[in-house]
């Protein structure tokens, strides 16, 4: 009998511009210590099937199915007081996306840990806070003993995620569901909870359902992958099969999209860097520093985000810069862009220090494209003024020229025309972004400087940007910076690249050398985190 | 939880809800008279105060060397039993030998004479000190219960001033030991009054007991609690539930209506106050500004109407007046020129002045807002533009000092002093800013008035001065004041015709 | 990089673009009851307001001292002829309540667009520059709260002269600083969003950046806060008029009209109560419109 | 934490200073003291009297700087109405504003917190419509005409409560309901908003997740997260508050600051409105800090950083 039975699942929201059926008619099953993975890109109804399951819908939902069995028993037969009793929590666990929230900031990690078995009255206080210790080793917290009187802020996002998973099996459920438990946590500490998970999953037989926006992630820790496309369950099968033979179009399509080292080589722009190439931006022994105070009364405490950095951006090369987060990075691009002065040293554009130059003429110099297409663009202006802003700023040409080379700009980046009058809000992430592109191609600027320009987009969509960027570069000979953590990216665009860690540039040079045999053990340990397609999971770290 | 704490100490006292209580029943059941008054009172030694409250108050707790009759005007002995003008400037006055101060201590003339001396004293700074300088050179204790005053000019009010202002004091009260301590007397006055201090928390309540051994005709009520009650509304409030049995200046209306209910009976006195606009005749604000026209001046007489502000915003025995002077007040002749009310009139002279289509007068004021506002819709009406500024006391004065003021609506109540005397001096004395005729030969002529002691003689000075002021319309008098008491049915309270409240002549009904 | 036939872009050029945002905005304020009572009353108060003179009975200036302090019709001794009965100076009080409409809105309007062009400015000032400046500009949030308002309108009404400008003067430097806080705040939060930082590597310049990014997002919330200020600031000028350093007869203003009644309030209750209820409906029409602005224009609106 | 409160109370003297110059100098500007002192019918001489017994006849700087003098040595000068040192008149009637600010600040908890969370905890319902009602139309009183109707109501109708005077705890009942109606619109709307937007936070759906519902969710994790806002603004009216209100102190008759700050202005009592403005600032100043502490107190994130 399969641990977990759901036919035809139906949830609609009622959304103030009428309904939307978020999940339609999506069938699963689960036996007993099996790991299934659902991916989809945002919008998919991945997240909401779950939550369907857990009883946590928002309040406008609604949802209905013809069966809904965990372990044999009906889910639809138990009240909401009968299922929070006996279901929520000791049958079925739940861990979600966001570690920085998901725990409660006033209560220490001891109380949040031990509240659910002692009010249960499963433990007594003493056996409940034994048990936590015991689970917080497991999942790999050092200093357990200490940390049970700590609170969650003062911990990372990778630790407070493991947190959650040893407060969830507290209560040893028989299913556990991770809805994106690591989107928001850096590459390298992504690999180790998956890793942990299904150690945990193998070790208690549990039942695992993991959800992720990452079907390559996904692909390699789960036995069955399920795929879904716009509330509909596309595609389910073992991870062998939806990875090497796709049936649905869709799949196909995801997979081509994403970006992956063993993927079709890079062809170089020019393989000889000749010493004479202009260089468009160079920056020596940058260091910065910043003050914050810990707590309201706490001493001051400084953060050195860049440590003697020195970098080079050559003209007509794509130059990617990989670090974590912590690692200085942005940092870095705020200073190249002149948004930010360096405590020491300095940063020269075309041999001019960026001191010197007046706004506007840097601004023809380098132009920025930011991370999240949410706030890169101003909720108020129309499409038209968004994009036109740096001319207007600089008092070139009239509204006639102005909006011809809008136009022309928004051909570039392949935005449809009709768009030209409309608003942020109107549009898709994808969208954005290309405005954002084309905002920063209107003065030809000399260099782009992209932090993170994808990160924040659906797979399908990153694709397209990172095409993009790439013909632009072609046609006009653009010379890009792009900061990314994605060592697949960088396989995929760059020319050179230089890895950060803790505000230093522990290792620099073409992208196919220190791609194929990194020298620094950091940078080895970025490449095993990223994906490869090729080889079966039991991969080795190539030394 | 710890930040909890304080709300529970709040919540018991808003929770109790529940217990009705009946009101405190002052009256005859235990012969305390309860009286409230606005102002705060906050000393009770009324050589250093100058407010009516504590004119009122200084009634009860202090006694004076003589009375004056208010019905006749007539010299009464008080603490004096009679006085005698040795010659123009020096007056002997013999005193009673039984009268005692609040303590049991024996009045001895040597008390007058310190008492007297004391305020003349330059180191006094009291508030009555003005009114000594201008006649006494020195008192002198002549015998076991006699004393002699000697006047340093002659002043025809000297008694009346006795009997008005001065409070008598022990021996050494104010400089004991060589130390000035003005506000000796402020908390725990030692007096001869009718009633002594029983208990004084100033600004809120002050409680007089009847003092056994006074030696004149003791009060026929036992105790009087006077309570500081800002706000009039929550004044009728007490009234209404029994908590106060006598309440003064109350504004008509209220007067009249809570006097309709059987809670509280309306009583309306005369009062000394008169109510009078002071033109800028001589120009200070502006040279050669309207009001410099006697015509102008005239006009805006005629365009007031006076007996209809008198009748329905003053009410009780208010009555219109044409003399800068209280009708009642000695010397004051009611024959001088009278411009009746004729808004048609004042029409013509202001259009025989050249000002057809009027003119904007500012016209600052400081009380009877109703009053202020029906004089500005009168000057309106006659085609003055009135800009009415209608401000506090000390704002009105300020500005008036400054000379920024072209026509202000001014109250004088002579502190109760029956005399042309008075009112007079103060606003047409060259040095008063309250003077704004600037007319030396009139300043001249009033102060003489008070420099005999002839009485026909000053009679004929303010007729034929008052006579000049009417002519010259330097004022535009409105009408006089009518005091509205509220008091409980139970209690009986005299009125007197010179409007000062007496309260130890009331009794129970 | 092989691009399959797929062109996945089929999903982003769906032909039915949302709503724009002033669409949004207008489809939820028809739709919101809350606004819709408070700006009927407040347009109904403004149009007494305007035809005041035509809907007044009498002049409310004109005075007749031997009909003073009539009754309304309702009780006895009231006549048809004043409606509402007349005031101390037998002024009609029906008239002198329609006539108090213009002050008190013009007050309201006056004040609460005086307290905004003080507030915004220091709270963009402080939010976008912060360092001393912020320092400096909460210190004079302090010493403001600090100074007790009535102290500042008697000394102004007296150096100036009483006049309904002095007043709105009054009245609106003593409440810019909820407009303060609440700016403060977002221009903080608007700062470090990247179209500033995109702005600013174009070479806008502060002045440029405030104008034309920042001062637009802040629209929608100071339209908010304007209309609590309305009713707040109405509030204050009938306490300033109460306590007598406000707006100076005869020119009618209900704070006024409340403290004069306040005298007789036990028998001739209408007097306070009356002005009470149109200072009441005034301030409760503009605090439902506040609401309902503040529900349509916040992110998660109040439905959801 | 020392140096942060020695920050705070630096602000609290400079911002009492430069205020109470401010009051000196509209003070003076405003009128005469001499003439609101001697009253209606001063004669000329008594005013003069008046005016060389307190110096008000010296300029002005020479007078601001000789009061500035005493207050550095702690004498912040004598009333001109009580003749007695401003500091004893402020703290005689400091205990009846005490009082009123604490009760009507357990008025506005009382009424204004259930009411907050029950709107929270079912939006949209009536009771959430009732209290948006009630918010609304208590914004839309004015304090004054609150006052009085209650003065007719309690005081006279059905006379339950004395209208004047602060004598005993009955006396603080209309008072503390008047003053605390006023500040239960902001408190109500912040414990709704506050709650709603706990009640929608992650780390609840984790509770919910490990079966915690109703009650006990609401105890054990969005109660304290939700007071947290509501805390610092308590704090803040309490201040305030503290300050008197003038209104409501003058139309009941209690004798607490507000009143006494009402007369001094209005009387020109320059050394006792100094002195109450300097209590002022420094009270405010003060309830800003606690309303600090009290967050740091109840939130790690602050206290620990």
């Amino acid at each position: 009998m399969s641990l977990l039975d759901i036919q035809n699942l139906d949830v609609t929201l009622a959304l103030p511009n009428g309904p939307l059926k978020a999940v339609r008619d999506v069938t699963l099953t689960l036996e007993p210590g099996e790991s299934l993975g659902i991916v989809g890109e945002s919008g998919s109804g991945k997240s909401m099937t779950a939550l369907a399951l857990m009883r946590l819908l928002p309040r406008s939902a609604t949802c209905e199915a013809e069966a809904l069995r965990f372990d044999g028993q009906e889910l639809r037969d138990l009240g909401d007081p009968a299922f929070a009793r006996q279901i929520a929590g000791p049958r079925i666990g739940m861990i979600f996306q966001e570690p920085m929230t998901s725990l409660n900031p006033v209560y220490t990690i001891g109380r949040q840990m031990t509240e659910a078995t002692v009010a249960r009255g499963l433990l007594s206080e003493a056996e409940a806070r034994r048990k936590a210790i015991d689970l917080l080793d497991r999942v790999g917290i050092p200093d357990p003993e200490g940390r049970m009187n700590q609170f969650p802020h003062q911990m990372s996002g990778g630790q407070r995620q493991r947190v959650m998973i040893a407060m969830t099996l507290m209560l040893d459920p028989e299913l556990l569901i991770a809805d994106e438990p690591t989107t928001a946590l850096d590459v390298t500490v992504q690999a180790q909870i998956l890793d942990l998970l299904d150690d945990l999953r193998r070790e208690r037989g549990m039942g695992l359902i993991l959800i992720s926006h990452d079907l390559a992630v996904v692909a390699e820790r789960t036995d069955r992958v399920a795929v879904m496309y716009l509330g509909e369950m596309v595609e389910q099968g073992t991870a062998q099969e939806v990875l090497y033979h796709p049936q649905h179009d869709y799949t196909k399509a995801l997979l081509a999209a994403i970006p992956r080292l063993d993927g079709p080589a890079r062809v170089p722009a020019q393989e000889a860097a000749a010493p004479e190439v202009e260089k468009v931006i160079s920056a020596t022994n940058l260091c910065r520093e910043f003050h914050s105070r810990k707590g309201l009364f706490g001493p001051k405490k400084t953060v050195r985000a860049l440590d003697d950095v020195s970098l080079e951006l050559r003209r007509g090369e794509t130059l990617a810069v990989i670090g974590e987060s912590g690692s200085g990075k942005s940092t870095l691009a705020r200073i190249l862009l002149g948004l930010d002065l360096p405590d020491a040293g300095d940063v020269r554009m075309l041999g001019r220090p960026v001191l010197d130059l007046p706004g506007a003429e840097r601004a023809s110099l380098v132009q920025p494209v930011f991370q999240d297409p949410y706030t890169s663009l101003n909720p108020r202006r129309r499409l038209s003024e968004i994009i036109s802003r740096p001319l207007v700023l600089r008092g070139e040409g009239d509204s006639a020229s102005r909006l011809a080379a809008v136009k022309d700009a928004m051909e570039k980046v392949r935005l449809p025309g009709r768009l030209i009058h409309a608003y942020p809000s109107q549009l898709s992430g994808g969208q954005r972004q290309r405005v954002a592109i084309a905002r920063a191609l209107i003065t030809e600027p000399e260099a782009l400087i992209c932090d993170e320009p994808t990160s924040a987009l659906d797979v399908s969509v990153q694709a397209q940007i990172l095409e993009l960027l790439d013909d632009l570069r072609a046609k006009m000979g653009l010379t890009c910076l792009i900061i990314t953590h994605d060592m697949a990216v960088v396989h995929e665009i760059a020319d050179r690249v230089a890895v950060m860690y803790q505000g230093r540039v522990v290792e620099e040079g073409s992208a196919s050398a220190v791609l194929d045999h990194p020298s620094n053990d950091y940078t080895a340990r970025l490449l095993a985190a990223a994906p490869r397609f090729g080889a079966t999971r039991d991969l080795e770290v190539v030394q | 939880m710890q930040q909890f704490r304080w709300r529970h100490l709040g919540a018991a006292s808003a929770l109790a809800l529940a217990t009705a209580i009946s009101p405190a029943f002052a009256g005859p059941s235990d012969d305390t008279l309860r009286a409230a008054m606005s102002e705060e009172i906050l000393n009770l030694d009324y050589n250093y105060t100058t407010k009516r409250e504590y004119i009122i108050l200084a009634q009860l707790t202090d006694a004076t060397l003589f009375n004056i009759d208010p019905e006749t005007q007539e010299v009464l002995p008080s603490i004096a039993t009679s006085y005698e003008f040795f010659d123009e400037t020096t007056l002997d006055v013999t005193l009673r030998d039984d009268v005692k101060f609040h303590d049991g201590s024996k009045l001895t003339p040597a008390d007058v004479a310190y008492t007297y001396n004391w305020i003349k004293d330059e180191r006094s700074e009291s508030n009555a000190a003005g009114v000594v300088r201008r006649w006494l050179d020195t008192a002198e204790v002549t015998g076991e219960n006699t004393l002699r005053f000697h006047l340093a000019s002659v002043y025809p009010l000297v008694i009346r001033d006795m009997a008005a202002r001065i409070m008598i004091r022990k021996d050494g009260t104010y400089d004991a030991g060589g130390e000035v301590d003005r506000d000796a007397m402020a908390q725990d006055l030692i007096a001869t009054g009718p009633y002594k201090v029983a208990s004084f928390e100033p600004g809120t309540e002050l409680v007089l007991e009847r003092n056994e051994d006074y030696f004149g005709e003791k009060p026929a009520i036992g105790t009087i609690v006077v309570r500081n009650i800002p706000d009039i509304g929550t004044q009728q409030a007490e009234m209404m539930s029994g908590g106060l049995d006598w309440m003064f200046k109350v504004p008509l209306d209220l007067a009249q209506s809570l006097g309709a209910t059987p809670l509280a009976t309306h009583l309306s006195g005369n009062d000394l106050r008169v109510g009078f606009l002071v033109l800028d005749s001589h120009g200070y604000t502006d040279p050669e500004g309207p009001l410099t026209n006697v015509k102008v001046r005239q006009a805006i007489n005629h365009a007031l109407n006076k007996p209809e502000m008198a009748e329905y915003l003053i009410g009780g025995s208010s009555e219109a007046i044409h003399t800068a002077c209280h009708p009642a007040q000695f010397g004051c002749d009611t024959s001088v020129t009278d411009y009746p009310y004729d808004p048609e009139k004042a029409r013509a002279l202001l259009a025989e002045a050249g000002y057809e289509d009027g003119f904007t007068l500012p016209l600052w004021a400081y009380r009877d807002k109703a009053a202020a506002e029906a004089i500005a819709a009168d000057l309106t009406a006659v085609g003055i533009d009135v800009d009415l500024r209608y401000v506090k006391l000390q704002s009105l004065n300020q500005a008036r000092a400054a000379r920024e003021i072209p026509a202000y609506f001014g109250t004088w109540g002579s502190g109760g002093t029956a005399d042309t005397a008075a009112i007079a001096r103060i606003h047409f004395d060259m040095e008063s800013d309250r003077n704004m005729s600037g007319d030396q030969a009139l300043a001249d002529e009033i102060l003489s008035a008070e420099q005999t002691v002839d009485q026909e003689e000053r009679k004929e000075i303010y007729s034929s001065a008052l006579g000049k002021i009417a002519d010259e319309a330097l004022w535009a008098p409105l009408f006089t004041y009518s005091a509205n008491y509220l008091v409980s049915p139970e209690l009986d309270f005299p009125l007197d015709p010179d409007g000062l409240p007496r309260l130890q002549n009331s009794s129970w009904k | 990089m092989s691009t399959t036939d797929i062109t996945l872009t089929a999903v982003e050029d769906s032909e039915t673009t949302p709503l724009t945002p002033g669409q949004i905005f207008r489809q939820r304020l028809f739709g919101h009851t809350g606004f819709l009572i408070g700006a009927s009353i407040i347009l109904a108060i403004v149009v007494v307001a305007i035809f005041a003179p035509l809907i007044a009975p009498h002049d409310p200036y004109v005075q007749s001292l031997s009909t003073r302090m009539l009754p309304p019709v309702w009780s006895e001794g009231g006549s048809w002829e004043h409606l509402l009965g007349t005031d101390q100076n037998g002024r009609d009080y029906l008239s002198r309540l329609i006539y108090g409409t213009r002050v008190s809105i013009t007050i309201g309007i006056g004040a609460a667009t005086v307290g905004l062009m003080i507030g915004v400015t220091l709270g963009v000032m402080a939010g976008y520059f912060g360092g001393w400046i912020d320092h400096a500009i909460s210190f004079l949030l302090t010493a403001q709260l600090a100074l007790p308002g009535l102290l500042l309108a008697m000394a102004l009404v007296f150096i100036i002269g009483p006049s309904i400008w002095v007043v709105i003067g009054i009245v609106g430097v003593l409440h810019w600083t909820y407009y303060l806080v609440v700016t403060r705040a977002a221009t903080q939060r608007i700062r470090n969003l990247d179209f500033v930082a995109a702005a600013k590597a174009s070479g806008a310049s502060s002045r440029q950046i405030i104008w034309h990014e920042i001062l637009p997002n802040l629209a929608s919330s100071i339209i908010v806060i304007f209309t609590f200020e309305l009713g707040i600031a109405i509030l204050a000028e009938s306490s300033l008029s109460f306590l007598g350093v406000g707006i100076q007869p005869p020119i009618p203003s209900w704070g006024l009209m409340i403290a004069e009644g306040k005298q007789a309030m036990f028998y001739r209750p209408w007097l306070v109560v009356l002005p009470g209820i149109c200072l009441f409906l005034l301030v409760i029409g503009a605090n439902l419109m506040g609401d309902g602005l503040r529900d349509i224009t916040s992110p998660e609106g109040r439905n959801e | 934490m020392l140096r942060y409160i020695a920050l705070r109370a630096a602000l609290a003297l400079a911002v009492a200073f430069t205020v109470s110059l401010a009051a000196f100098l509209l003070l003076n500007v405003a009128g005469d003291p001499a003439q609101a002192i001697a009253g209606e019918d001063a004669t000329p001489d008594v005013i003069e009297a008046i005016r060389d017994r307190y110096g008000l006849d010296r300029p002005l700087p020479v007078r601001y700087f000789d009061w500035l003098g005493g207050v550095l040595q702690g004498d912040f000068g004598t009333s001109y109405y009580w003749h007695k040192p401003v500091a004893e008149l402020v703290a005689d009637r400091a205990d009846e504003t005490i009082t009123l600010a604490l009760s009507a600040l357990s008025v506005t908890i009382i009424i204004a917190l259930p009411l907050g969370a029950l709107a929270a905890l079912n939006p949209n319902s009536w009771i959430d419509r009732f209290a948006l009602g009630v918010a609304v139309s208590a914004q839309a009183v004015p304090n004054f005409w609150l006052g009085l109707i209650m003065i007719i109501l309690f005081g006279v109708m059905m006379p339950i409560f004395p209208v004047s005077g602060d004598s005993t705890w009955k006396h603080f009942v209309l008072p503390a309901f008047v003053l605390g109606a006023s500040s239960v619109p902001a408190v109500m709307r912040l414990t709704r908003t506050g709650l709603i937007e706990v009640m929608g936070a992650d780390y609840i759906r984790t509770a919910r997740s490990k079966g915690f519902r109703g009650w006990p969710l609401l105890r054990r994790h969005a109660m304290r997260n939700a007071l947290l806002p509501v805390i610092s603004v308590l704090a803040v009216q309490l201040g305030q508050k503290f300050g008197g209100s003038v209104i409501t102190e003058s139309i009941f008759a209690i004798n607490g600051l507000g009143r006494l700050a009402l007369e001094s202005i209005l009387g020109m009592d320059i050394p006792t409105v100094q002195m109450l403005i300097f209590v002022f600032a420094i009270v405010f100043v003060a309830m800003n800090l606690l309303a600090d502490i009290l967050n740091a107190a109840l939130d790690p994130r602050i206290r620990i950083g």
